[in-house]
Order: structure tokens, then C-alpha cells, then sequence
């Protein structure tokens, strides 16, 4: 059977330039990068590399910014309780937004459990953060602002720039989650006044496992990972090498073609939009239209059970996700979708399309026929739909 | 998830799917936001469920289990009916997972509501 | 220049079964382990077979006891922060061990800051745990004990199944850390009356970046990473499948060879044992000389500096570890052979050499014959040495 | 470590290395519970060193350091020598690690030390 992946932002299969250089790093730099003979250094010298370049790429000022961990999750939960541990002394408020990613909103109710107080900024129907909402939410012991760069579910992009200035004037320190900006959107950490900033590789072709968090100069933060004197003794455990070279490649491949992938997202994901658009009715299309990461593409279609849409894709072939990726299995709509206010026709019947650089134009064309099959068999048992034609 | 091949055929293919216009039981349980709803629609003759079929906004259990159950019910006398339990619906689906539960008792409910509305038109 | 790579406890090059493994998980199973569709339901089939394959080979009840992690640092640190503050209405007392891992005792140390007492237990002069000094630590409000199984320096491996004995009567929490002993010595988590026990791939010729902790059935602990609903919600992350599944063959590896890898390692580890024996003069051997890991010879050199000894071998091609592979790039010798209470002339003079799967004895001899030159020639430049012939 | 090559080529072929016969001063310094010891050896005629050596214990970078300053210190009046700092030896050497700056420091004290002893032999 044909198989169609549109469900890149849960993960993206590993690129094979990027994959080759893992390759060749399990072979030749399969040292530990803390051991201080010859075969250690060789490996230390592949990860300084990868760390030169992921640091270049997001305009860090010092490649000793850039932190290697095990992936997002993990670099927004030291962002946040390594920030909040290391600077309660001047106060023990965080101030972050509603649609977050659990990463960031679970361990901030962690830090609610430690005597941390946090503001949840709601957000407008398109998913934006409001600024009057972020200025007003801060108070004199704030200490850390997180806002997500752009959402994982519905791919609008966050004001991040002015969120920074704003921190950055009232001596607040800032944290973006970037996991689903990188590789979609300009990141510059010095332009954006950015603190501290987490990415996954596996998002952008590369290895599973690996992420990286930046941290500006000087930053005082608590560690999340004790142990050895790894990374400048801030996040201890052996260095997994070939998977930070494979971030490494990964990010350079972004270097070189970002705006070719762009171009391609964009016009894959405008295609299926236009065809959804068209062709269907009683859809909405979920967050920011302009301001959105050019492979995603949310849409929910009244009368359908978001679930049973993706299982009746998935029997065709097609790989989608309805709420978060991360959250499936749960029967309510995400706290994404919760956040948004839609209309409760709309709620339930979610789906999140996220094209990537193996999608065609066949891929769209053979997912939009699937599609309208499936939107009208679902609708045909529906009740909601039967009564809203009644009426 | 953890679908069995039972709950995946039904859901594919889903039997006495549609709106039984010579019903005269009619149950309905659930709403739109809480993500799922279903409506029961059986034709009961001396006192034994003639036919039955289903209407159901809702994840793949919600519609596996509406089809399977409209296929137990049918042929049932309303005793046997009333005593129809979500748990009959799940073995003869060969299992739900945990969280998917909720969804066959849903069923159950709306087998009961239709039941207490024959009932009350029998009045 | 012939490279002799005896430093294995640093990190094992992958096993190429290994490889091929991930590389057909890179690219039959690169979904996302959470997703609901086909792609994603496939990648978790396979991690739930490693899963299934790790628990058996440790002899878990159940393979929901495994929870995969990113390393043997992520493992360690959970079990020490999670139970803590899981348990820590029933008191604030950990007892460990004074030649713990870094990721043990640095994860200890914080939690100190954190209000907890920590007791840190002496070692003898082979470096083995006395179960008395043990006994005599346990207090009404003991909530974890964590003693490593087999020490990554000297190899000494701990009664951990009188310690599991203790522990169990007491009502206390028992976690080891297994990192160094997995592969080496027999695990077995109910015959040891283990609670928690940490693991890591990268020492077992598995992928780096990947680990797992076991925690028995019934265990409440808290979470150290925050976020999505991975690992039955105790370990959010997206998960590192293709890892994972290397972890898996890795181990499957060792059900199949443990036997054959183990009898190597002895064969390899005594012929080196017994050549500097014979022909090198003033060296003491380390820890336990019976209860030790096969592939570990710990040796100190009297009168010469650990890494000037490491680089002079490096030069030669040959790499070994002083101190702690992991701590290296101080001048202090490590904690653990501090704990031991050397002779000064011998404090500093520490080489660890681990031999793998792939050492030879063509190996050894090559590097005998260096380090007997090596070290004649740092002796010739030491005042320690000529004062000590003087004398 | 992340030694220059200078470094890694002084501790590979230290010069001077060994005991003086005929030194007039001597200094030493460090112990081996510290892990560092150097014994600096001079002969020194008409206020100028004619002949400088060493014997260390130690890392690299206290052997190279040691095998700098010696070179440094052959042909130095008392005066020079007494001005002798390790960042000049650190200089010489082409850098040295931060944690290995005071195998650099240990070594200016070892000359320090044995001029001391050469001008207490004078009195
Ligand atoms: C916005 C966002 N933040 C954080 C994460 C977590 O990253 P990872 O799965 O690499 O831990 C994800 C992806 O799952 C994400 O989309
Ligand atoms: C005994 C022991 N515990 C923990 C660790 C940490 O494991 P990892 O490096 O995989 O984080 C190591 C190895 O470095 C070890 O030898």
C-alpha cells in the first residue's frame, strides 16, 4: 500500500548525508570526548566542530553557548528548573503561555509544586501571545519569561523578538523553546535578545536522542544532569558523538539549503491547504496564517472525531496526528486546540498535516481524495452532522 | 493504540450503520464537546428487538462498539437487552485498552435510554 | 602508528550487529513512538521488543519495569532526585558510598543542598562497601540506599545482594548503579532484591546516548524529565528508537555471548595483570583481587604522574584512562583512590586499562613493553624515584 | 588536554633533565602528595647561570614547563633570573591549559627557591 508521512513535526526520518556522518563517527570518533588520549580527543575535536556550527548558525556569540543534552524535553526542563533553581533568590515567578509544549508546561507545574509561582499568558484565536498580556502578567519577581518560538501543533510563530526586548529591558532572563522553529524560521539568539534557547535534532533530519541548548554568557543555571565535567561541567554524562555530529551535519544542511526546504514546505503545505479549502466544507484552518512555520498545516472539520479521522487516514496509508503527537491517546483535545476557543462542532475533529522534504505533490493529491472519502463516511455516522443539515 | 483486529474491522466497516426511521426506541447519550455521542435506534415487536442501527460521533471504540452492539441487540428480548453490559461489548470486540473503556459504556447507556423511551411511549 | 585501545569502561565502539540494527531502525522504523499511525505503531513494536529483551535479561517481573533514558547520568540522577522527592514525607536520609560515580554522588550532593543528609560510607582498602559500616548508617528516616555494583575505576564489586537483603528487611529503597557491571557480572534484579538499577548502552558495544533504569513495579518516584506521556508518563522524551533498539541488540548480544566476552576479558585482563607483575617493579595492584570485573586491572606506579604516564603511552599509540575517565583534566587523584588510602608515592601514579572485545594479546605485549620504557623513563626524571633509591 | 605542540614536544624530549653534580644552587619544591614535585638544579659563575637542570615529578606540563625554564635560565644573570615569570615560561611554551597554569607557577618557585639557597650559600 502506498504510504504517505505527513507527520514530520513528530519526527523526521534521519537524512542520509546526516546518517553517514553518524556512521562514520561510530567508527572513527567512537572515543569518549573526555578521555585525554588520542582517541578521546579525536572525538572531542568532531563535537567541537558540530558545536561551531550549530552555535554559527544560530548567532550565538561563543560556540561555549551551545550545550549538548539528550533533546528538547530535556533542554526545556533545565532551561526552566536549572533558571528557577539557580535565581530564586531574586524572585520565584515565570511567566510562560498556555500552548506550550508539555516539556515546558510540565515541569513549570513542577516548579508550582517547589514554590514557584507561574503565569499561563492565554492566547489570542490564532494562537499568538499577546504582548499587552506579557507586559501586564510581569511583576517585580520574575525571573524567567518562557514562550515557545513556534507551536508544535498549530506552527504559529510567537512574537519572540519583542518578547526578548522585553525581558531583556526588565532584567528578566528569556528562554524560547525552538524545537519546531529550527530549520523553519530565522533564529538568531543575539538579534532576538534570547537567554537561553532549546532545539531537538531529530526534528531537522537528524539523529533521535540528541538536542543542544543555548546559553548566553554568563547566565547563572542550575544543572540538571550532576555528574562527570562534561560540557564545561554543566551537563554531565558521556558525549554521544556520533549523535552530535550528526546534529552537527544536520544544522549544516540547513546552512546550505534552508531556504530551498522552505520554498518546498511551503508550497507543498499551500497546496493541501488550497485543496482542503476547496474541496471540503465545514473546515477550519487552526492558528496564525501569515505568521506560521511553513509545514504545518491544522485543520479541523466539524462533525468528525479527530481519532477515528487519523485511524481511517492511517488505513489509507496516511500519517497524521491529531492533537499533539505527544499527548495521543488522550480522548480530550489538546490543550492547544482547548486554548484556541473553538466552536465545540470543531473541538474534536482536529487533525495536524506537517509536510516535509521527502513530500510530493502525488502525496497531497492521493491525501486530499483519501481525505474527502473519509471526512464523508465519518460525517454519514455522525449524529452532529446529520442534525446540523436537519436544522 | 493498542486496537484489536475486531475493533478495527467493525470500525472499518461498521455494521446497521444509519437512522432506523420505523424505530420506536430512540436513545442518545453524549455531546459534542464532550467528543464523542451516540444515538440508538431499535424497532421492538412483541417484545423482541426486531432491528437496530446506530448513529456515532466519536473515536474507533465508540463506533466499534455501537456496531457491535446493535448486532448483540438484535433478536434480544428487552429483558436480555436490559441487561446487556458494556463488558459483553468489549469481549465480543476481543478487548478495548483502558483509556477506551468510557466508550462502550457510553453504548451501554444509550441501549438503556432507548429502552426506557420504548417504555415510556408504552405508557 | 599501531593503536591500542584498552580504555573500554570510557566507551566500547559499537558492536556491528549493533549497527546494522540501528541503521534498519534509522530507516524502517524512524516514526515517532507516540503517534497512533502505522509508522509511529511500528517503531513502538520495536522498542517494546528491546524493552522486552533488556527485562528479561535482568530478570524484571514485568518489561514495564524498564524505562529508557538517555545514559547511565540521566539514570542515576533520576533515581536519587526521583525518590527523594517521592519519598521524602518518610524521611530525608540517603546512605551511598564514597567511590560512587560522579553521577551518584554529584546528584547526592545537590540533593543536600536540597535539605536531604546523605551518608557517605567509608570503603576498605580494596575498595568494598563492609556491610556493617552499612548497618550501622541505616536510620529511622533512611529512604534510599544507592551503592554501585561494580566500581568503573578499580572494578570492585560490591555485595549488592546483601545490601538488596538489608535493604528490603529495612524498607528501604535499594538503587545500584549497574552502568560498569552490566555485560561483566550476572544481574539479576529479583534475586538481588534491586528496586532501582541504572544501565547505559554505550558500555556494552550499544549506541551512546541511550541508558534505561529499571524501577520495580509499585515504586512511586518522581519524574526528572517533565513533559509528554512517554515511558507509561515517567520519562518524557521522544523516544530514541533507533538507540533504543541498538540498546535491545546489545544485550541480546550479551544473552547470547556474555560467557565467551567474559572468559576473553579474564584471559586478556590477567595476561596484563601478570606480565606488569613480573616485570615492572613498585606497582600495586587495586581493589578487590577476586570480587572484580574481568576487564578491569587498576595499577599504581610509584614515583610517576598518572597522565604524564597517560600521554607518554598515548604517544606510543595506546590508550588508558587515569583517575576517572570522567574527571580526568584535574591534577587531584580521583575520589575513588582517594577513598583508598595509598601511599603518597603511589596516590598519583593511577592507570586504568579495560580491555574489550576486540583486545589481543599481541596488544598486551605491545603495550608492556612500552609502558615498561615509559615508565623507566618518567622514574629517570623523578625526584621521588632517585630519593627513594638513595635512601 | 589540549597542549600546544611546543608542550607535547618538551615533555616528549625534555632538555636538562637530571641531577647537577656541581650546582651551587638548589631549590625545590611541591611534594608528592600534592602529585607535583621539581627539584631545580644551577651553576652559577660570575652572577651568570652556566648550567641548568631539572628533575621533575608531575604532569606534562610541569616536566615541559620545567624543561622551558632551564633552557631560559642557562646564560641569565641573578637579576634576570630572579625576574623570571611563568608567563614567560607559559610563553615559551606556547600556552598552557587554565588548569595547568600553576605546574608553571611551581616551577618560577623552584628557581626562586634555588637562588635563595645560592644567595644563602654566599653569605
Ligand atoms: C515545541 C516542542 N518542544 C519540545 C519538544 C520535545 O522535544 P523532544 O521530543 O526532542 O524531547 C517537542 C517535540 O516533541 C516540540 O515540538
Ligand atoms: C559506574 C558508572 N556510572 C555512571 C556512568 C555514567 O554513564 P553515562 O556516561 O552513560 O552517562 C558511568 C560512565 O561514565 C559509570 O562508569
Amino acid at each position: 500500500m502506498k504510504e504517505v508521512y505527513l507527520d514530520y513535526a513528530a519526527t523526521a526520518p534521519i537524512d542520509l548525508d546526516v546518517k553517514q556522518a553518524v556512521d562514520e563517527a561510530n567508527e572513527k570518533y567512537f572515543g569518549n570526548a573526555s578521555s585525554l588520549h588520542t582517541i578521546g580527543q579525536r572525538a572531542k575535536g568532531q563535537m567541537e566542530q558540530a558545536r561551531e556550527t550549530i552555535a554559527r548558525y544560530i548567532n550565538a556569540a561563543e560556540a561555549n553557548e551551545v550545550y549538548f543534552t539528550s533533546g528538547g524535553t530535556e533542554s526545556d526542563n533545565w532551561a526552566i528548573k536549572g533558571i528557577a533553581l539557580a535565581q530564586m533568590e531574586k524572585g520565584k515567578h515565570i511567566i510562560t503561555s498556555a500552548i506550550e509544549h508539555h516539556a515546558v508546561l510540565h515541569a513549570c507545574e513542577f516548579m508550582e509544586k517547589m514554590g514557584f509561582e507561574v503565569t499561563y499568558l492565554p492566547v489570542a484565536r490564532d494562537g499568538s501571545v499577546r504582548i499587552a498580556d506579557l507586559k501586564a502578567a510581569i511583576r517585580e519577581d520574575t525571573i524567567l519569561i518562557t514562550i515557545m518560538a513556534a507551536n508544535n501543533e498549530i506552527g504559529t510563530i510567537q512574537p519572540i523578538k519583542e518578547i526578548g526586548e522585553i525581558a531583556r529591558k526588565r532584567g528578566i532572563l528569556f528562554h524560547t523553546d525552538a524545537v519546531q522553529a529550527l530549520g523553519s524560521m530565522p533564529l538568531d539568539v543575539q538579534a532576538m535578545q534570547i537567554d537561553l534557547m532549546s532545539i531537538s535534532a531529530h526534528k531537522v533530519y537528524g539523529p533521535k536522542g540528541v538536542g543542544a541548548m543555548y546559553i548566553k554568557k554568563g547566565t547563572e543555571i542550575e544543572n540538571l544532569m550532576h555528574g562527570g565535567a562534561h560540557e564545561l561541567r554543566r551537563r554531565a554524562g558521556t558525549n554521544n558523538v556520533p549523535g552530535i555530529v550528526g546534529f552537527g551535519k544536520a544544522v549544516e544542511l540547513l546552512k546550505q539549503n534552508e531556504a530551498v526546504y522552505v520554498a518546498h514546505y511551503t508550497q507543498m503545505r499551500d497546496y493541501l491547504r488550497d485543496r482542503i479549502e476547496n474541496e471540503l466544507d465545514e473546515v477550519i484552518l487552526n492558528g496564525h496564517q501569515e505568521k506560521r512555520l511553513p509545514n504545518n498545516l491544522n485543520v479541523s472539520f466539524a462533525y468528525v472525531e479527530g481519532e477515528a479521522l487519523l485511524l481511517s487516514l492511517d488505513m489509507e496509508g496516511i500519517c497524521v496526528s491529531t492533537g499533539s503527537a505527544c499527548s495521543s491517546g488522550s480522548l480530550k483535545p489538546s490543550h492547544v486546540i482547548e486554548a484556541l476557543g473553538l466552536d465545540e462542532n470543531y473541538l474534536h475533529g482536529t487533525v495536524r498535516f506537517t509536510v516535509g522534504r521527502q513530500t510530493t505533490k502525488e502525496d497531497i493529491d492521493y491525501t486530499v481524495d483519501r481525505l474527502k472519502s473519509v471526512i464523508a463516511r465519518l460525517r454519514s455516522m455522525s449524529p452532529l452532522y446529520k442534525d446540523s443539515k436537519n436544522s | 493504540m493498542d486496537y484489536s483486529e475486531k475493533v478495527i474491522q467493525h470500525f472499518r466497516e461498521p455494521h446497521n450503520v444509519g437512522v432506523l426511521e420505523e424505530a420506536n426506541a430512540f436513545g442518545k447519550v453524549g455531546s459534542p464537546a464532550c467528543g464523542d455521542k451516540t444515538e440508538m435506534y431499535l424497532k421492538i415487536e412483541d417484545g423482541i428487538i426486531k432491528e437496530a442501527k446506530f448513529m456515532t460521533f466519536g473515536c474507533a471504540a465508540a463506533i466499534a462498539s455501537s456496531s457491535v452492539a446493535t448486532d448483540l441487540l438484535k433478536g434480544m428480548t428487552i429483558e436480555e437487552a436490559k441487561a446487556l453490559k458494556n463488558e459483553q461489548v468489549i469481549k465480543e470486540l476481543g478487548g478495548l485498552p483502558e483509556a477506551k473503556i468510557h466508550c462502550s459504556v457510553m453504548v451501554e447507556e444509550a441501549v438503556r435510554a432507548a429502552l426506557e423511551d420504548y417504555e415510556a411511549r408504552q405508557k
